[in-house]
C-alpha cells in the first residue's frame, strides 16, 4: 500500500510515481500514471475516509483526463486529453527541476555550515564627532521654548506699586537742606509735589511721602543735621537746621 | 641600465604593497569586499603612483587578487568570489573539524529549499505562484524561516487584486550558497540532466513553466 | 627504510593538516582561540595518530601557530597573541591605510542650546541670568559643553558681589550658525510675545550696537 503521508502534495506523489517508470519524464505514460494515482487515492480512502482535498481535486481531474484519454477517437476530446496530458508533463517536469535546483543549493558549500567567514572582524571604521552639526532654526526654536517655559512657570504678580522711599526723601532733604529757611518750618512744606512722585492711587501716594519724609528727618535729626519738633498730638511737624541753633547762639 | 632596474624594482614593491592591502583589506571585513571598494582604496592611498588612473588601479587589484587566490592554494582558507565581492572563507573540507569549535546554524527543511529553489528561478513570484509550482499550500511556518534567515526579501508587489507581495531573493542567499550573482545558478535546461534516462537520452523539455497556465491545472 | 620514509611523510601531511586546522579555526572564530581549545580540537579528531598524547598535540598546535605566524610575516595580516589566545589582525603598518574615518557632527543637547540661546540673546549674562530665564539651575555639564565648543566665551566679570563671569557668543558661533554678525538674529519681538527681562531689568538686546561684542560688528 502506497501512503500519501510522506508526500509534499498531489505533485509530489506523481513525481514519484513518474519517475517510478524509469523513463525521461517527458516520456511517462499518462494513462499509467493516472491510473496509479486514481488507485492509491483510492486505497487511501479506504483505510481513512478524510483527505485532504488537495488530493480529491486533483483525483476528479485526473479522472476526467482518463476519460478524455480513453474515449474513442473524436478529434475534440483528443486534443484536449494531449493538451492536459501535456500540461500534466510539463508541470512534473517543473516539480522535478524544483527538486534538483533545491539539491544543486544543499550541494553548494553553505556558509556556516560548510564554510565560515572571518569570525572577528575587524572594524576599521574611526568616527570623528569633532564636528558641530547645528543650525539657526534649533537656536531659534530653543530660545523660544526656554522663554515660554519659564512665562509659564512665573507665576503672576500685580505690579508691585511704588512709593516716595525714604530714600528718596532723604535725598531729596538733604537737597533742600541749604535751602531751608531760618526758623521752624512745617515739614509738609518738604513732600515731594505731585509730579516728582510715584505713580499711583494719590492718597496712598501723599500719606507714603509725608511718612518717607517724617522718616528722612528723623534720620537726619539723629545724625544732627535737623532738629524736628511736634507741640501735640496730631499737631503739625516742625523742623529747623541744627545749624541754626549755633548760628543764632553765635549771634546772640 | 640602472634605472631601469630600479623603476622595475619600483614597480615590484607597490605590487607587494598593494597585494598586502588588499588581503588585509578583505581579510578585515565580514561581508565581502568589492572590486569597485579595492579600486577606491588604492586611488585614494595613492599607491600607484601620481599618474595611475582606475584602469591602473583595476588591473593592480585584480592582480592582487588572484595572486592572493593562488597564495591561498592549500591553506586553511580560500579567497573566494560571492555576492558581488571577496571574501576569505574556511577551506570546505575543514567543515566538519570545525564544527566541533564553531557553532552551526540549523539547516533549511527540505521544503524552505525548495521553496527558495522556486523564488530563485522565479523571482520575482508570489505566494500563490510559489504554491502552483509544488502543488500543494506554503504553510506560514516555512515563508517565516526563509524571511527570518534573509535568504528572500519582498521585491514589491503584483498589481493584481489583493496585491500580493511578490517575493526575491537577498544579497545573503549569494553569500550563504557562495554565489558570484544569480547567473551563476544551473541553468533551468541543465537541472535535470541528472535525472535518469532510460532510452535514448533525448531528455529534457526545454518548456518553460512561465508558458503554463498556472490555473489549468489544480493545486 | 621505505616504512621509515612512509612515516616521515604521513607526519609531515599530519602537521600541514594541523596547520590549516588552525588556521581556519582562528580565522572563523569570533573570540580569541585559546592554544587549550586547538589542542582538545587535535585529540578530537585524532589527527595525529591514534597513539599521540596531550604533549603531542600541544607541541602540534605551537608548531601549527609558530609556522602560521612566520608565514604571516611578509603579508598584510599578523597572527597575534591577545588575551586568552590567538587572532588574526590586520598588519600594523596598514591599519591606518584601511581606517576610514566617518565624520559623524555632535548635536547639541537640548538644554544646551537653550542655554545657548539665551547667551545669544541676552549677552553679556551672567550664569544666574540664564538660571533666571530658563527658571531651573544651569549644570556644570551644560556650561563646560559649550565651553568646549568654543560656542560661547568669557566676556569680563559683572561688578557685583562675587565678581560673576559674563558671557557671550563667539566668532565660531556667528560661523557655525552662519551669520555675519549678531544683528542677523531675529529681534526678539519677533519670536515672542513676551520677551523675558533680566533681573535688574536690562534686556541687554544683543542687537543694540552697546552690547554688541566687537568681533560681531560688521567692518
Amino acid at each position: 500500500m502506497l501512503r500519501l503521508d510522506g508526500f509534499e502534495g498531489p505533485l509530489d506523489l506523481l513525481l514519484e510515481m513518474a519517475r517510478g517508470q524509469k523513463v525521461d519524464l517527458a516520456r511517462i505514460s499518462v494513462l499509467s500514471l493516472v491510473e496509479q494515482y486514481l488507485a492509491a487515492v483510492a486505497e487511501a480512502r479506504r483505510v481513512r475516509l478524510e483527505l485532504a482535498a488537495d488530493w480529491l481535486v486533483m483525483a476528479a481531474w485526473l479522472t476526467w483526463l482518463k476519460s478524455r484519454l480513453l474515449l474513442p477517437a473524436d478529434p475534440q476530446t483528443e486534443e484536449e486529453g494531449e493538451e492536459a496530458s501535456d500540461l500534466l508533463q510539463a508541470r512534473l517536469l517543473e516539480l522535478a527541476r524544483v527538486g534538483a535546483a533545491a539539491s544543486w543549493l544543499s550541494a553548494r558549500p553553505l556558509l556556516g555550515q560548510d564554510v565560515f567567514a572571518r569570525g572577528a572582524p575587524e572594524d576599521l571604521r574611526e568616527i570623528d564627532r569633532s564636528g558641530l552639526s547645528v543650525d539657526l532654526a534649533q537656536l531659534l526654536s530653543g530660545y523660544m521654548t526656554a522663554c515660554r517655559r519659564a512665562v509659564r512657570k512665573r507665576a503672576y504678580h500685580p505690579r508691585a506699586e511704588r512709593f516716595w522711599t525714604v530714600a528718596d526723601a532723604l535725598e531729596r532733604l538733604s537737597r533742600l537742606l541749604g535751602e531751608i529757611p531760618p526758623g521752624w518750618q512745617s515739614l509738609d512744606q518738604f513732600l515731594p509735589q505731585d509730579a516728582e512722585r510715584p505713580e499711583g492711587r494719590p492718597g496712598h501716594q501723599k500719606r507714603a511721602a509725608l511718612a518717607g519724609t517724617l522718616l528722612a528727618g528723623l534720620e537726619m535729626a539723629r545724625t544732627g543735621r535737623l532738629e524736628l519738633r511736634q507741640d501735640w498730638e496730631f499737631g503739625p511737624i516742625l523742623l529747623r537746621r541744627s545749624d541754626e541753633v549755633m548760628r543764632l547762639e553765635a549771634a546772640e | 641600465m640602472t634605472g631601469v632596474v630600479a623603476a622595475e624594482e619600483q614597480a615590484r614593491e607597490a605590487a607587494a604593497l598593494v597585494c598586502r592591502l588588499v588581503e588585509a583589506a578583505v581579510f578585515a571585513s565580514s561581508e565581502p569586499v568589492s572590486e569597485q571598494v579595492l579600486v577606491e582604496l588604492l586611488l585614494g592611498q595613492k599607491l600607484l603612483g601620481p599618474d595611475a588612473g582606475p584602469l591602473d588601479a583595476v588591473s593592480a587589484v585584480r592582480d592582487a587578487l588572484a595572486s592572493l587566490a593562488q597564495a591561498c592554494g592549500d591553506r586553511g582558507i580560500r579567497l573566494v568570489e560571492v555576492a558581488g565581492g571577496w571574501q576569505f572563507r574556511t577551506a570546505p573540507d575543514l567543515a566538519p573539524m570545525l564544527t566541533k569549535v564553531l557553532q552551526r546554524p540549523r539547516r533549511l527543511s527540505r521544503v524552505a529549499m525548495e521553496t527558495l529553489a522556486i523564488v530563485a528561478y522565479h523571482q520575482p513570484c508570489t505566494r500563490t505562484d510559489i504554491e502552483t509550482i509544488r502543488g500543494v499550500s506554503l504553510s506560514q511556518q516555512t515563508l517565516d524561516a526563509l524571511l527570518e534567515s534573509g535568504l528572500i526579501v519582498p521585491k514589491g508587489r503584483k498589481e493584481v487584486p489583493g496585491r500580493p507581495t511578490l517575493w526575491g531573493t537577498s544579497q545573503a542567499f549569494l553569500k550563504h550558497f557562495g554565489l558570484r550573482d544569480l547567473r551563476e545558478l544551473p541553468r533551468r535546461e541543465e537541472l535535470l540532466v541528472e535525472v535518469p534516462v532510460l532510452d535514448d537520452g533525448t531528455a529534457n523539455d526545454p518548456r518553460s513553466v512561465e508558458a503554463l497556465p498556472a490555473d489549468a491545472l489544480p493545486g
